[in-house]
């Protein structure tokens, strides 16, 4: 985030919603997926766990759609953003669209996604904007916490039975491909980069990609192999999940339009 | 003295009996029955609320409800534990449960087939339970005692959350007052019936009464519960579904008509709207999870074996 | 259907509009459950039935509700009736809104409904209202060949292996209650009868069971328990399942209303 | 005259081959290759326009897309007994798709995020189909051939379905025409991609031409796809995702930008955006299914053993 003063300066109202909009919704989405464990999960220590991390997300994605909406001045509020965009709208990273399967899958996804917020929010606290910086700090904080539970586990699961290494191995394989996403040029946090918003999504491999093969290790897992995978959430192409998630997570703004609850 | 008339002088005075004293086989027993009970509730009792977490109609009702249903889970977790101080494990107790042994509060076995259903959840259903629960603040046995506590608090903070969503629906749209209204019509009896059965026919309620367990009958409970709910109901500008519904001046309670104790029976048997729904799911998230425990064992195992080793 | 010309004269515009939901419902949801499988049948002879028996009932559910809105008179089309009505205004038999599970369970449910269908189109032929004898005619020839399949399945699958036989009785054992709604008193289907519309439903009861009972004779099941379970779609009386599969289903309409597709 | 001299004569003056027929092997392998690719494709093809049966937005397109992918499953079914003639089993060839082995058309790797992508793919994708099989109705190979021409009448039902949702979005609201034309933008190039890569760098097309299993080449059929369907496109109001495509007025044809070659191949390793959800999707319908299909089998081997009982 070496941004001089006048590009910061020259940050867009419009990148800055559209930033704020691609954090907000990895966050949201991610949410939604953690919220469907609750009252599911294997434990109920994991429940609980399970709820945490997604209220925390949820208020990641609270905090960033209203200020979205705040500077993009249309009036539009959180809600209005998390539950009256089509799929097409939306600027999550892939990954956390994904199924929750089972808990291996689960506990990889956010394992993958943790590491990488765990990079993010620290640059963001750097953010020329104070709003993005002051959501990093707190974040950050939580996102600690998460990485603690989902890395806990990665251990346990891979380094567990013969069963539970299988599983959370044919989550890692199945899910490795949209971590691509995470450093993929050419979207918005590119542009949020260049304007000092935000850090290059490129300079957060080296240290996600560390601290992510250090704990497959010691879960006795097998790095999968990368693969070009080109389809990015943050360049509007999501997988076929996300619309089902939506249509579950929107109906009941879409059915009663316009009405508090 | 024997140690049973030392143990009733305690209750009488009301001391508090701790883990570590001595008491009546019965009485703990009784306890075991009662506080697991409860710890099943609210651990079923995650499921009709929590069908509704994808689906909340705003991204604050979602994070206060995600939040909910999490206390419930929290208040499972205290419950089992002043279970576990009367010498029975929390597997024991899940393994009952799963095999339709234990019981746990009829109430959950029924649906939530719309939002308003979360609201009046709240309302009525947590209503009732606090009713039930405040006294129990002053039970006999300390570890429920001071569970109890902590989870009246909490408790009366997600009545008040159910009241709001109630307001806001019986104030909102026609569509929305109508929602709020059908909740309260399929909620109000069963809510009713959870203090139990009338008094008369209510058989733990003597002895429960002399060890302080218990400190008020299931009638008297139920008719605070209808006099403190009817006035809010009005307020809300929703009819209970009761026509015999009256106030009395003489007593100066509300007199309700008859309750259908034949359903009561039935839910209690199993033949309830969500019964066999809700221990299926339970024991569907059990099994499924039965690998992600047994892999935990196996690591926690390895870890040992590797530590042993090492020394 | 020993109805007086005066009574079925009588027989409201109300009444009807409602016996044709009240049927076009059923229809409906259990089609809606069925499409679920199409792509992801046991095998493809099985994807292809299951295909066929959906669009049998949806082909229905299209003629019921066709007929509701015609003689409601306000302007109502099919789909307004089956995407814009809130759960609780569906009037469906209860056993057709539960998911799909496994194949057995699946088809557990069809022969349950399909042994009952066999029976009420057999005797709405006789229907005073043309409308209703019309669909019944064409109905009951579907019906026979959807039984055909699902009392077939229900023998191969029950005298089959010993894992086919335990997991189409518990589908049986968890399935079971929702049938004394087929006969039970007290709700539209009732009114229909006393009018001359439809049978009387307690009357369809004793053909059911008959034919119930030989196939899971022949199939090795154990029929069970009698129980008094008293919550009906047929009186709005819905379970949870009921509303997730509408929010799927009526997505695209709550979410553009008044739009031709 | 040799069998295979014998055998390109009957090709040459289009008579049919048949099972019962002497063919070259090399001959035979292409035909299986071909035929359970295709059929493979069909089976494949169902997942990405089934999932939109449960939200279809209207009754009739929720029967009318039900029906056509219920017609792709019978596709399937005609193409696994036409390789069946050459002497492989469905079982082989489904095993063979679902050990990632055999290959399945590329095109339903991509996914079906909005309901005109339902559109989408049977105005381009089936329109593209069509394009390539019309000519395999005059395959030297008898079943393939008759199972083609079955095929392709379904097939055209289909692609005007297809363009019929396209034309209802297209001129519909905005948000409608933004779906279609979004759609349009997504399933341009890949469906110019199903004739597969240039003439200059096809491997199987001249000894294919040769047994008349192939009859014009890919860059042959592209052009014809492109140059019926822009017009189309044009008539619904939608702009192709090309800013290099224009009319040549000496060629009589359109001439297109340059394909992203790079992209296809990726799909066709398998890094394309759902290649590992359809298998897996595939797998998993098998797996769950098991225990149905050994049911069955153990129900018809007691029938068996009691009719031969009985006799």
């Amino acid at each position: 985030m070496s941004a001089s003063a006048a590009t910061v300066l020259s940050a867009s109202t419009d990148l800055r919603f559209r930033y704020a909009v691609h954090l907000g919704d990895t966050s949201l989405i991610l949410a939604q997926r953690l919220g469907e464990w609750v009252g599911h999960a294997p434990a109920l220590e994991e429940d609980l766990a399970l709820a945490n991390i997604a209220l925390d997300l949820l208020g990641q994605a609270r905090y960033l759609l209203s200020y979205a909406g705040e500077i993009e001045g249309k009036g539009r509020t959180e809600d209005d953003l998390a539950f009256l965009r089509d799929p097409s709208d939306f600027t999550n990273l892939a990954l956390v669209e994904q199924p929750n399967v089972d808990f291996g899958h689960t506990i990889v996804r956010q394992f993958l996604i943790d590491a990488w917020q765990l990079e993010l929010f620290e640059c963001l606290q750097g953010s020329s904007e104070p709003r993005f910086a002051e959501l990093a700090a707190k974040a950050l904080k939580e996102t600690r916490y998460h990485y603690r539970f989902s890395s806990g586990w990665m251990v346990r699961l891979g380094d567990g039975t013969e069963e539970s290494h299988k599983r959370v191995q044919e989550g890692l394989d199945s899910l490795w491909k949209f971590t691509s996403e995470f450093f993929a040029p050419g979207a918005v946090d590119e542009e949020a980069a260049a304007a000092g918003l935000g850090p290059d999504p490129a300079s957060l491999r080296a240290a996600w990609a560390a601290n992510v093969e250090q704990v497959l290790t010691e879960a006795t897992l097998k790095k999968p192999a990368d693969v070009s995978y080109r389809w990015f959430g943050k360049r509007n192409q999501h997988s076929e999940h996300l619309s089902h998630l939506l249509a579950e997570m929107q109906f009941m703004q879409r059915t009663y339009p316009g009405v508090q609850w | 003295v024997t140690l049973e008339q030392r143990f009733q002088s305690k209750v009488d005075d009301d001391e508090r009996i701790e883990p570590k004293d001595w008491m009546p086989d019965a009485y703990r027993q009784t306890l075991i029955r009662q506080i697991s009970q409860h710890a099943h509730s609210e651990i079923v009792g995650m499921l009709p609320e929590g069908n509704w977490i994808t689906r909340a109609p705003s991204l604050r009702r979602k994070a206060v409800l995600i939040a909910k249903v999490q206390d419930e889970g929290g208040h499972g977790m205290y419950l089992y534990s002043a279970a576990e101080t009367l010498g029975i494990s929390r597997d024991e107790l899940l393994e009952q449960l799963l095999a339709g042994t234990a019981k746990y509060s009829s109430i959950f076995n029924y649906p939530t087939p719309t939002w308003a259903d979360v609201g009046a959840i709240g309302w009525l259903v947590d209503g009732a339970a606090i009713m039930n629960q405040i006294p129990i603040c002053r039970c006999s046995y300390g570890p429920y005692a001071r569970a109890m506590v902590r989870i009246c608090k909490e408790e009366s903070f997600h009545q008040r959350q159910g009241f709001e969503i109630m307001m806001t629906l019986a104030r909102g749209t026609p569509e929305q007052h109508r929602m709020a209204q059908d909740a309260l019509n399929r909620w109000w009896w069963p809510s009713i019936m959870m203090f139990g059965p009338n008094d008369a026919t209510s058989k733990h309620t003597a002895q429960s009464m002399r060890w302080k367990i218990k400190r008020f009958s299931n009638d008297e409970l139920r008719q605070k519960f209808i006099d403190i709910t009817v006035p809010q109901a009005e307020f809300l500008g929703l009819k209970v579904p009761d026509p015999d519904l009256r106030w009395d001046e003489a007593t100066q309670h509300y007199i309700h008509g008859p309750i259908d104790w034949k359903e009561f029976e039935e839910v209690l048997k199993g033949n309830g709207p969500c019964n066999r729904e809700r221990l299926e799911t339970r024991r569907r998230a059990h099994d499924d999870g039965r690998w992600v425990r047994e892999a935990a064992l196996a690591h926690a195992e390895k870890q040992r074996a590797r530590e042993t080793q090492a020394a």
